[in-house]
C-alpha cells in the first residue's frame, strides 16, 4: 500500500479543471468543457466521454500522479456526464423534460458532488479514528487448556460406546488381496547378464553400454548395469566416460 | 476489589470477544446490577494511566486492551504488524456502509462514482462489513460487523459522529456551485 | 504504579507467551533492574484475590492468567459445548487407546495405517485420554481418562462393549492387538 492511499484524498479538481482536452468539439480545459455542456454550448451526444477519461488518466501518468482512488471527484463528474447522455440518448417523449436548465444541471451536479464530500469527510474520520485506536490492543492468546475442556462434574454422557465398536470394524477391516497372478513376473538372472557381458568381451574386445543391453528392458538394464559393477570390482573390466551423458565404453580389465 | 469484580476481570481476560453485561450475569450467575456495580468497579483499576490493562466498551460488550501508553514498546516486543490501515476507496465505501446501512453495491457506486466492488470485497474480506440480505432488487445489501465497531472504538453503531458533522461548509459548496458556473460566464463574457 | 509497572502489564497482557525480565527491558528500553522493580509492584495489584488476573513466573518469563476463582466462571461463559462430535479419526484412536491401554502412539499410528499425533493431541487436549508413562522404548503411552467414562456413560473401563461385538474369534486384549497391527500393516502395503 502506497503512503498516498493511506492520507486522506486530496482535492482533485485542482488539477482536473487544468486537463487539456482535445476532442472532436471541444478543445480547452476539462472545467470549461463542464461548463459547455451545462450551458448547452456543446453537445454532449457529441462529446466522446472515453476521449475525456483518456486524457485525464493520461495527464496524471504523465505527471506520475496516477492515482485513481484519489481521482473519485473526476469519475463523479464523468458518471454524471454519463447519466446525462444517456438520458439524452433516450428516445421520445421524455425529451422534453431532460432539456435541464443549465442552473438546474449545475444543482443536479453540485446535489452529488456534495454528497460524494459528506462520506469523504466521514471517511477521513474513520482513518483518524481507526489510527488512534490502534494504540489499543486486545489479546489473542488462547483459553489454556485446562479451561477448554469440560470439567468431570460437568460432563455428560454425550458420546455412544457403539462408535468406539464401529471404529474397531473398520480398523479390523483389511483390504481384499491385490490379484497379482495376471501379472507377469520377468526374472532376470544376474548370472546369465554376467555370462553375457564376458560373452562381449571375449568376442569384441570392447564394446559400449548400449550395445551391452540392447534391446533390453528396465529390468534388464538395471542387472546388466549390477552385473557391470562386479565385474569392475574383480578387475574383469573397465570403463571410459569421455563426457557426461556421453557413451560409456567398456573394455577388458587387467586381470581378464 | 469485590468478588464479582475480580470475576469479571477474570472473564473478560479470558474472553477474546468483547462480552455484553447479560452473559457476564448468567457466567456468575448473578444479577445484572451486581455486573453493573462491579463493572463501574473495574473502571477505576483499568482506566488509562492505571494498571496499565485499559477496561473498554467496545461492540455492545465489555473487553479488555493494553494502554495505548505502552503502543511503542508492545511493537517492539512483539513485533506484530498493524493492522493495514485503508485505502480511501475502502474509507469511503466503509463510510458510507457505516452511515446508511443496509446499502447495496450499487447505492454505494453511486455515491462515489465508481464502481466500489473491489473495496467492498476488501472490506468484507478484512471482516469490517458483512452481507445482510438483498435488496427488492436483488442486489446484496451490506452492513458493518462487531469487529468494525470493536477496531474502531465504539460502542455500537449509534456511537459513530453524527453524519451532519460532515456537511461542507457553506463556504465550501458555494464555491464548488461557483466553480462550476464560472468557467462559462468567462466564455460568455 | 509506577510507568514502567504499567508498559510492562500492558507487555505481558498482549503477549502469547511468556516473555522474560530481558526482553521487557528491551522492548522499554530500560534496566533490568527497572523492570525487576516494576515487577514487584504488578506482583501486589495482580496477586490472586486481587483484581481478577494473576501475575505468573513461570520457566520462560513472566505471563498473566485468569484468577482461579473465576474458573468455574470461565468454563461457564467459554467453554460451553466443548464436546463436538469426534471425527473417524479420533474415534479410531480412541477405540484403540480404549481397548489396549496402554498404548503407544507409534502403535496407534501402525494400527491406523496413518500418523495419528493431531487426533491423540486433541483427544488430549479435550481429556478424553491422557499420557500414562513411556513404553521400554521411550515412547508416550496413552491410557483413557475419568472424563472419557463419563462422556461414554460407562461406569468403569470395563464396561465397554466386549470384543466379541466385533471380533467374535478374539479371546484376549493380546490377540486383538495383533490382529489390529496385522491388519493395519496390510492396509499400508
Amino acid at each position: 500500500m502506497t503512503e498516498r492511499s493511506v492520507q486522506p484524498a486530496t482535492n482533485p479538481t485542482v488539477a482536473l479543471a487544468t486537463v487539456g482536452l482535445s476532442l472532436d468539439v471541444f478543445e480547452g480545459p476539462f472545467d470549461l468543457l463542464i461548463t459547455l455542456i451545462l450551458n448547452e454550448e456543446v453537445d454532449l451526444l457529441e462529446v466522446h466521454l472515453a476521449d475525456v477519461v483518456l486524457a485525464y488518466i493520461e495527464r496524471l501518468e504523465a505527471r506520475g500522479e496516477l492515482d485513481l482512488e484519489a481521482a473519485t471527484e473526476f469519475l463523479i463528474l464523468i458518471a454524471a456526464l454519463l447519466e446525462l447522455k444517456s438520458r439524452l440518448m433516450l428516445p421520445g417523449a421524455e425529451v422534453d423534460g431532460l432539456q435541464l436548465e443549465p442552473q438546474e444541471a449545475v444543482e443536479e451536479l453540485l446535489a452529488r458532488l456534495l454528497e460524494y464530500r459528506r462520506f469523504r469527510g466521514a471517511a477521513d474520520w474513520l482513518h483518524e479514528r481507526l489510527a488512534s485506536e490502534q494504540r489499543f490492543r486486545y489479546r489473542a492468546a488462547p483459553l489454556p487448556p485446562e479451561l477448554r475442556r469440560v470439567t468431570l462434574e460437568a460432563a455428560r454422557p454425550v458420546y455412544k460406546p457403539e462408535r468406539l465398536v464401529g471404529a474397531m470394524r473398520a480398523l479390523l477391516r483389511t483390504p481384499p488381496e491385490v490379484d497379482l497372478r495376471h501379472m507377469h513376473h520377468p526374472t532376470v538372472s544376474l548370472e546369465r547378464r554376467l555370462a553375457h557381458l564376458r560373452d562381449l568381451l571375449g568376442s569384441r574386445g570392447s564394446f559400449s553400454f548400449e550395445q551391452a543391453v540392447e534391446g533390453a528392458d528396465r529390468m534388464t538394464q538395471a542387472v546388466t548395469l549390477f552385473a557391470l559393477l562386479e565385474l569392475y570390482k574383480s578387475g574383469e573390466l573397465v570403463w571410459r566416460q569421455r563426457e557426461n551423458f556421453g557413451e560409456i565404453e567398456i573394455m577388458a580389465g587387467e586381470t581378464r | 476489589m469485590g468478588p464479582i469484580a475480580r470475576q469479571v476481570s477474570a472473564l473478560l481476560f479470558c474472553a477474546l470477544e468483547p462480552v455484553a453485561v447479560r452473559e457476564l450475569a448468567e457466567a456468575l450467575e448473578c444479577e445484572v446490577q451486581d455486573v453493573d456495580e462491579a463493572v463501574a468497579e473495574l473502571r477505576e483499576t483499568f482506566a488509562e494511566g492505571g494498571s496499565g490493562i485499559v477496561l473498554r466498551e467496545v461492540a455492545g460488550g465489555l473487553t479488555f486492551a493494553s494502554d495505548p501508553e505502552a503502543d511503542t514498546a508492545v511493537r517492539r516486543l512483539l513485533s506484530r504488524p498493524r493492522t493495514p490501515p485503508l485505502s480511501q476507496a475502502q474509507a469511503e465505501c466503509l463510510a458510507i456502509v457505516a452511515y446508511l446501512q443496509p446499502v447495496s453495491r450499487p447505492e454505494i457506486a453511486r455515491i462515489r462514482g465508481v464502481n466500489s466492488d473491489s473495496a467492498a470485497a476488501t472490506l468484507e474480506e478484512r471482516g469490517l462489513i458483512e452481507e445482510k440480505g438483498r435488496s427488492q432488487f436483488g442486489a446484496i445489501l451490506y452492513k458493518t460487523t462487531p469487529l468494525f465497531e470493536k477496531l474502531f472504538g465504539l460502542e455500537d453503531i449509534g456511537a459513530l459522529p453524527d453524519f451532519k458533522a460532515f456537511e461542507p461548509s457553506v463556504e465550501d459548496a458555494a464555491e464548488l456551485r461557483d466553480k462550476l458556473l464560472r468557467a462559462g460566464e468567462q466564455r460568455v463574457s
